[in-house]
């Protein structure tokens, strides 16, 4: 990889290429998709209330984007195997290490314990939807790569989106403040302090920018 | 059959908009069903391949069970599947059951307190490692408790009441609705019943599998906070071990009226010691009428841990128990994390 | 390197705007056409062995695909060094799969499926018949009499004494029990000081160092195991084009990973592409890949379809192995004025199934690195155990070593009354350092440089030790205070690797690293020296890492600290090689001596100004002159992989091409000062960290900021061992019990220290040409040291014999005035 | 084998019986309530046996027989009762719970269980030494006595069968019965107070292994089902008309002499007169 490869793209640029590559990963489940499709055959769920069907509209980074999705698949899942939005990454699929963070509603979830389909009619964003379509970086993201904060960087998109969402709500915090605000996120290099120093920078940040 | 713990199980899933619908539901599927609010407890079981059900009721969509609203007594009832966040920023919760919003504040973390329910947390189930790992013991329907033997690992376990099964209840909020003497709202198809929150947990003496009160079919819908102790002095500790998503080794709910300096009336519960919250009737009666001091608190300390019974490794909730009630009835301001 | 404005300057590291965007891609980002889903079967016993599969009902499910077992993974090859040493494979050592499991959750089959869903259905369906075998998740209980033995063979590894000019001897498996004065000594909780079966070593005479002793400690303490827990667990996706196999994996380390790859498939390392551009945590755990990334290239292989392994949460916590614990006893020495006479040290190793690793023997190399004892002698024995895998971790054998040693100074310090600063100062090796073994001619190791005291002075001074110390013991209400010093060191730096840059005529600085980048920062640090030297502006250099079918030089392991050290030299070697080659062109263009030429600010030119060219023509002309200029010949030196790299780039323009062939007198070890201060409960037995700081002898600083993040960030990873950081197994079953963080506990954001900071000695390292060394390893004992030392200067010294040290300790030991932790048992 | 017993994993993933199938308490409840019905109606409706229903009485052994005779002593019936109380309170404990009424059922189920124990010792003990031990056991003759009824019950000839000893041939059948159901389930059921908390002794559920354990929960739950069906029908018996003077003879301790004649042979169950002139037994 050469660092030309790490200029940004259009966004747009982005979701096209990716949206292709969703249709490349499927091809391996179409095969097999009478065996998807399976499941436990309740006779008339049709006609129970709230009976769920699978082929849905999701709201992502401001797109809406038609996909099919199994009942117990979650949101990590689907964004990352189906929309092929592999910024949100997935530690530990159990809720206990934040790196699968993104935004519902502009608040902070584990997208890994959430089923996609209760998030329906909501507005999703995940890290790939903060940097503006021309290429600029979102404050939080730009007070990352000015403290040069995060190490391997693999937690850095649920923190930076757990920032995100935290702000929103408490945009002057204190280091403590911030500390508990973005404390459902683990850190296993363990640069809780460039984090937080980031961070803090962050909500300096987002205070110059509105 | 190899055992494999990742990959969600197929379920039929229902998403419900009323109450009424999500009723008829757990009516049609009894057993089959699994009620599903924040998910925090139910993808764990699910996820693990542990437990497993034909079909999921999703309450995300039904509205009637969220939000808090102000009773005609002057207390207020809490929908079910209120985040614990709603709970934590709520005016009311904050005005008159600070200490309600203070346990709330403690749970787990952020994310997860954004999409838990209060219902969920007072209704998840215990987090014994060794029933989580999906080992068939008594709370699994097998006729071993794992966390007693002699080479068992059991310092989250019980120090009251065990009865084969040693799990503990984990939840925070749990003993600071009990505390404020809190009635639990539980509808099914054939209609509505409300208990005490002190009898809607239950112990392994009553039903080893399960940790509540409510039956397959039923449905805990809101929480009802009277107005009695609205307002009172209150005090609420949790100690745990990473300050981010552990659950409490031991947590302690108070609220004491004090007039004068003496204590004309109290709820003391604490949790994580037993596989229901513990509500110190004894020590609530003896400090009745005393005067709020050292003495009085060191009394109520001991009192706690009378009748408590240390498994191997769990003999630290001992002090950790009479400590925390002492601090309870002190009442002092504790530098919280 | 006067004038730096490269080296010692923060700047944002070429990886960072796609990992803050989302677009830097880890194994598990990456999808392929068709590309199929594997998952693992582990195995439920702790030691068994798998009497027949059947696999019928999986394979006769819709969309399975194949089912890969044991018996179709190839047997590790010998390896050669770069020295041409053979090193033979251990038939004992790890394979990626195994019909004769030796722990919980060791993988014995993969099936690979259209979707994890059925893959994971299917693995249900397999029917396994098993033979259980003895098995033991304790090391010392395995030394019991009568216990079970982890191995068929026995509990204990051997090493067999090694014969000159000859491979070493593979190690053996022996039956080690205790005798009965032995176990009575285990029961009063002291670790017997028995039977030795590790390589043991010694110098000075002990016996005579006791005599002078006016204090004598003797203290058995625990250090735990503990997971890396990679927050990116080791997933792989891996398929096969023209003979070629592509792999995608996690791992430390980039080219040197692929000579792994190359072991455990048995194929050439030129039929191997290998891309790992983001690394989401190694911890020393994928220092060179982990065997288990084979399994999708072998399933890929067998269905001639793209495969991807997802590795979850649960998996990493068994495959992903872990840190040994180590069962240590202390017999100290010390006089009244606080120095250590002498030193008898013992450890048990929990090594695992596999192994030996050496963490016993580096454990006691830097204990006696740091203290300087006048007389040591270590013995120990290296247990087997059905326990995942160890690996190294940060500081591997070191933090132990010094987590068993601190402790007791502190302790002692306490008892003579001597100030904590001071008796570490007392004791500090500076300059040339002795340590460790003596060899045959009665020589021992030295460092090439320490500055132990000089860290402390800084540490104490920023720290205001003095006004801190006052506060020890000091309660409010139910607080109390304590704060705590330590020292630690660790291996920071290798020799002998090659660096390769080419500039070409468009004025641009392209340069090639085999470095891994797994968050340290080094692949790009330290090209910031050559960058420097080549009097380029960053911006106009560009790194290719990552990706080894893009011509990347032999590289160093990314790990062990070794890299800023190995790879600046590299770094300076290249830059020294491209700058004799310009000046070269200079002269013969310009006229005059190679000699009079310097290079600076993208140009050649001669000395003190007049002609000279830029450096985009002096490209150019490189390429028009061909040998060795534009990379046509290259030293002979070079490793044939930077070799085969060399040659697809030539003739694009001058290049930089050379192996670090620098002297070095000594080695290369870092050094840190650690302070901690805590704040106990007395009631609730819950301790807070309220500051930390940390300072490192690292020599010449390239990065601060990532240098920072490495010494708070391994730091950190320290605490967490003294905090809480735990591995629980099950006795009866042999099972792991606490699998996920919310029972193996790492420390989260609330967790660590309210304030942390960190400083530089800044004394560069005299013999190594940018004078910087590595400092991953250090910090990681210091922190769990400074905080151990902090809570028994808060609390007394009968409160633990174990670390973590949790608030039920703390509040039960008050509450009986005599530590009441499991002395002597693993994993609890 | 499913349906006798219920087959758990252990932490292996191995499959461990763990407990009785205990649909089976169903089936037992089912069974003794068929039994008495079916034995009402047997009662009722089928025809009686031609021929005399007994052998002819010996009027000299008859002579001796007096007024009243005793039948259970004091002790043995302390014995009975206690050991009744604590049956049914451990098959209460035992079933109910599995029936769907959940309550504290473990500290009662084995301190009964204790109770029974010391009270089993205790019988036995006493049946030893102060009372006619082998009275209660079925011999030889109880075997041929056994085919004559069955005979004459099914409606062929056969000489009319002997009055009983002590212990009439169903009376010992059931003590029989609930003697190894005793076997299965006392010493089994001691065994397991080691897996639950008890005040006596630190709980060890891995005294034996898995697969022992699981045999001897089958044991317990089996031969507790079992006993479910023995009580029932004993209890019936004990109500039916019939049999009343015996169910009165273990509440009073005695019979009258009607009673003991017509029931007993006094040829088979001497009665005498001791020195003190109490009445004395003998067996033939």
């Amino acid at each position: 990889m050469t660092v030309q490869e790490q200029t940004p793209q259009e966004p747009s640029h982005v979701s096209r290429r990716t949206f292709i590559k969703v249709v490349i990963a499927s091809g391996a489940a179409v095969s097999a998709s009478a065996y998807l499709f399976r499941g436990p055959t309740l006779l008339g769920q049709g006609s129970l209330p709230g009976a769920v069907e699978r082929l849905m509209t999701l709201n992502v980074n401001g797109q809406m984007r038609r996909v099919d999705v199994m009942k117990q698949e979650t949101l990590a899942m689907t964004l990352r195997y189906k929309l092929g939005l592999t910024g949100t990454k997935l530690g530990c699929d159990r809720s206990e290490c934040g790196a699968c963070t993104v935004l519902i509603d502009d608040v902070p979830h584990y997208s890994c314990s959430i089923l996609t389909h209760t998030v329906r009619a909501k507005k999703i964003l995940t890290i790939e939807g903060l940097e503006t379509a021309n290429g600029t970086l979102h404050p939080v993201q730009q007070a990352v790569v000015d403290e040069q904060g995060f190490q391997c960087a693999f937690c850095m998109s649920g923190f930076i989106m757990a920032t995100v969402g935290f702000l929103k709500t408490n945009p002057d915090p204190t280091r403590a403040e911030l500390a508990h605000g973005i404390s459902g996120n683990l850190c296993r290099c363990m640069d809780y302090d460039k984090i937080l120093r980031s961070m803090m920078r962050a909500a300096q940040y987002m205070q110059r920018t509105t | 059959m190899a055992i494999i713990h990742d990959v969600m199980p197929v379920f039929e899933l229902f998403q419900p908009t009323t109450v009424d619908d999500t009723l008829a539901l757990l009516e049609t599927y009894k057993k089959d069903a699994w009620v599903l609010a924040g998910g925090l407890d139910t993808f764990d079981w699910l996820k693990d391949r542990n437990k497993r059900r034909k079909v999921v009721v999703d309450l995300s969509g039904v509205q009637e069970l969220r939000g808090v609203k102000t009773t005609a007594d002057g207390g207020i009832e809490i929908g079910a599947a209120t985040t614990l966040t709603d709970v934590v920023k709520h005016p009311l919760v904050k005005e008159k059951y600070p200490i309600l919003m203070q346990a709330a504040e403690l749970v787990a973390s952020p994310q997860i307190r954004n999409q838990g329910t209060v219902g969920g947390n007072v209704s998840q189930d215990t987090r014994c490692w060794y029933y989580r790992s999906g080992w068939s013991c008594y709370r699994a329907g097998g006729n071993i408790c794992y966390a007693d033997t002699p080479s068992a690992i059991n310092r989250e376990h019980a120090i009251f009441d065990a009865n084969r099964c040693v799990a503990v209840n984990p939840s925070d909020t749990a003993p600071a609705l009990i505390a404020l003497d809190a009635r639990m709202v539980i509808r099914s198809s054939d209609g509505e019943r409300v208990v005490d929150a002190e009898t809607y947990f239950i112990g392994p003496s009553i039903d080893i599998t399960r940790m509540t009160v409510l039956r397959p079919g039923e449905l805990l819908t809101a929480i009802r906070v009277p107005a009695t102790w609205a307002g009172a002095e209150f005090y609420f500790e949790k100690v745990r071990e990473r300050q981010v998503w552990d659950f409490p080794l031991v947590n302690v709910a108070a609220v004491l009226k004090v007039s004068n300096g003496t204590i004309a009336g109290s709820r003391i519960v604490i949790n994580a010691v037993a596989a229901h919250p513990v509500r110190l009737k004894a020590v609530e009666d003896a400090v009745a009428g005393k005067r709020r001091n050292e003495e009085t608190a060191r009394m109520a300390g001991e009192l706690a841990v009378q009748g408590a019974r240390p498994l191997a490794h769990n003999g630290y909730k001992i002090p950790l128990v009479r400590n925390l009630v002492k601090r309870a009835i002190r009442g002092e301001a504790q530098a919280r994390a | 390197m006067a004038d730096k404005k490269l080296v010692g300057q923060n700047y944002t590291t070429p990886d960072l705007r796609a990992k803050v965007t989302g677009r830097s891609k880890y194994a598990e980002d990456f999808r392929a056409e068709g590309m199929l889903f594997a998952r693992l079967l582990l195995s439920p016993f702790p030691h068994a062995r798998i009497q027949s599969i059947d696999t019928r009902a999986a394979l006769a499910m819709p969309g399975v695909r194949a089912i890969l077992t044991a018996d179709d993974v190839p047997g590790p090859k010998d390896q050669v060094s770069d020295a041409g040493v053979v090193i033979r494979a251990n038939p004992r050592s790890e394979k990626a799969l195994t019909n004769e499991p030796l722990y919980q959750g060791e993988p014995v089959l993969a099936v690979a499926a259209v979707d994890e869903l059925t893959a994971v259905e299917a693995i249900e369906k397999i029917k396994i018949r098993w033979e259980r075998l003895p098995f033991s998740v304790d090391p010392v209980a395995s030394l019991l009499p009568g216990a079970m033995n982890a191995r068929v063979e026995g509990n204990v590894w051997v090493r067999p004494t090694p014969v000159q000019g000859q491979p070493a001897p593979l190690p053996e498996v022996i039956d080690l029990k205790w005798t009965e004065a032995e176990v009575e000594e285990y029961k009063a909780g002291r670790l017997p000081m028995g039977k030795d079966t590790d390589p043991s070593w010694s110098y000075g005479d002990i016996e005579a160092g006791f005599k002078k002793a006016s204090l004598i400690l003797d203290e058995t303490f625990v250090t735990p195991n503990t997971s890396h827990q990679c927050l990116e667990s080791r997933t792989s996706m891996a398929y096969w084009q023209n003979g070629k196999l592509f792999i995608h994996l996690s791992t430390q380390s980039t080219v040197q990973t692929v000579m792994s790859v190359v072991r455990w498939l048995s194929i050439e390392p030129e039929n191997v592409v290998l891309i790992s551009e983001y690394c989401g945590g190694g911890y020393g755990s994928k220092g060179t890949g982990t065997v288990s990334d084979v399994i999708p290239a072998l399933l890929a292989k067998k269905t001639g379809t793209p495969v991807q392994m997802r590795i979850s949460r649960e998996e990493e916590h068994s495959i992903g192995g872990g840190r040994p614990a180590v069962h240590g006893r202390m017999k100290v020495g010390f006089t009244k004025e606080g120095r250590i006479t002498a030193v008898d040290m013992f450890t048990v190793v929990e090594g695992g199934p596999y192994g030996p690793g050496n963490d016993g023997n580096t454990a006691s190399r830097f204990a006696s690195l740091l203290f300087q004892p006048e007389a040591m002698r270590w013995r120990g024995v290296t247990a087997i155990t059905n326990t995942p895998p160890r690996r190294a971790q940060s500081q591997p054998g070191g933090m132990q070593g010094i987590v068993l040693m601190e402790p007791v100074v502190a302790k002692a310090a306490r008892r003579l009354g001597i100030d904590q600063v001071e008796i570490r100062k007392i004791n500090a090796p500076a300059g040339k350092a002795r340590f460790g073994a003596a060899d045959a001619r009665g020589n021992r190791t030295y460092t090439t440089s320490c500055f132990v005291k000089e860290a402390l002075d800084k540490g104490a001074q920023i720290f205001k030790w003095d006004e801190r110390k006052a506060r020890n013991g000091q309660r409010e209400g139910s607080k109390v205070r304590g704060s705590g010093v330590a020292i630690s060191a660790y291996n920071a730096g290798s020799v002998g690797f090659d660096g390769l840059f080419v500039i070409k005529p468009d004025g641009r600085m392209y340069i090639q690293t085999g470095i891994g980048n797994l968050g340290t920062e080094s692949f790009s640090d330290c090209q910031r020296v050559a960058a420097e030297m080549m009097g380029m502006p960053w911006e106009k250099c560009e790194l290719t890492w990552g990706d080894t079918s893009r011509n990347l030089p032999w590289s160093c392991v990314s790990g062990g600290s070794q890299t800023t050290h190995a790879m600046t030299r590299a770094a300076h070697a290249t830059a020294t090689d491209a700058i004799k080659k310009l000046q070269q062109i200079a002269a013969k263009d310009l006229g005059g001596r190679p000699e009079d030429y310097v290079v600076a600010n993208e140009r050649v030119a001669r000395r003190g100004g007049g002609a000279g060219m830029t450096l985009a023509h002096a490209a150019q002309r490189a390429i028009e002159l061909g040998g060795m200029y534009d990379g046509h010949e290259v030293p002979k030196e070079i490793n044939a992989f930077t070799k085969r790299s060399a040659a697809a780039l030539a003739g694009q323009g001058l290049m930089g091409v050379a192996k670090d062939a620098y002297p070095r007198d000594g080695a290369s070890v870092s050094f840190v000062a650690a302070f901690a201060e805590v704040e106990a409960d007395v009631e609730t037995g819950v301790y807070r960290i309220l500051d930390y700081l940390c300072v490192a002898d690292v020599g010449t600083v390239i990065h601060p900021a990532s240098l920072g993040g490495q010494v708070l960030g391994r730091s950190i990873l320290g605490i967490g061992h003294a905090i809480g950081q735990r591995w629980v197994y099950d006795q009866q079953y042999g099972v792991a019990l606490a699998r996920r963080f919310y029972q193996n506990k790492p420390p989260s954001i609330l967790d660590v220290p309210a304030h942390m900071d960190w400083a530089a000695v800044e004394l560069p390292d005299p013999e190594t040409p940018v004078g910087a060394r590595g400092i991953g390893e250090p910090p990681v004992a210091a922190g769990c040291c400074a905080v151990l030392n902090a809570i028994s200067a808060a609390v007394g010294d009968e409160v633990f014999v174990r670390a973590p040290v949790t608030l039920d300790h703390i509040v039960t030991a008050l509450e009986m005035g005599r530590p009441t932790q499991a002395r002597l048992t693993a994993n609890v | 084998m499913n349906f006798l017993v219920q087959w758990g994993v252990n932490p292996w993933g191995e499959d461990t019986i763990i407990h009785a199938q205990w649909s089976l308490v169903y089936v037992a409840l089912a069974f003794g309530v068929c039994f008495m019905l079916g034995h009402t109606l047997f009662v009722k409706f089928w025809p009686k046996p031609a021929g005399p229903s007994s052998a002819p009485l010996n009027e000299a052994a008859a002579a001796n027989v007096p007024a009243r005779v005793p039948r259970h002593s004091l002790a043995a019936r302390m014995f009975h009762w206690i050991m009744a109380a604590s049956m049914l309170t451990l098959l209460g404990t035992a079933m109910v719970p599995i029936l769907g009424l959940e309550f504290n059922w473990v500290e009662i189920h084995w301190i009964a269980g204790l109770v029974l124990t010391v009270s089993i010792i205790y019988h036995i003990i006493h049946a030893s030494f102060w009372l006619d031990f082998w009275s209660i056991w079925l011999n030889k003759e109880d075997a041929s006595e056994a085919i004559t009824r069955l005979k004459r019950a099914m409606g062929r000839s056969a000489p009319a069968p002997r009055k009983a000893a002590k212990y009439p041939w169903d009376n010992k059948m059931y003590h029989t019965a609930i003697v190894l159901s005793a076997l299965a389930v006392v010493p089994t059921g001691l065994f397991m107070m080691k897996r639950v908390e008890t005040v006596l002794f630190a709980r060890n559920p891995y005294l034996f292994s898995d697969g022992t354990w699981g045999v001897m929960y089958v044991l317990h739950g089996l031969a507790g089902i079992g006993l479910v069906g023995l009580i029932i029908a004993h209890i019936y018996f004990a109500i039916r008309p019939e049999k009343l003077w015996i169910t009165k003879g273990m509440v009073f301790g005695d019979i009258s002499r009607q009673e003991f004649l017509e029931h007993h042979d006094p040829e088979r169950w001497i009665i005498g007169t001791n020195a003190h002139g109490a009445p004395e037994q003998q067996r033939l």
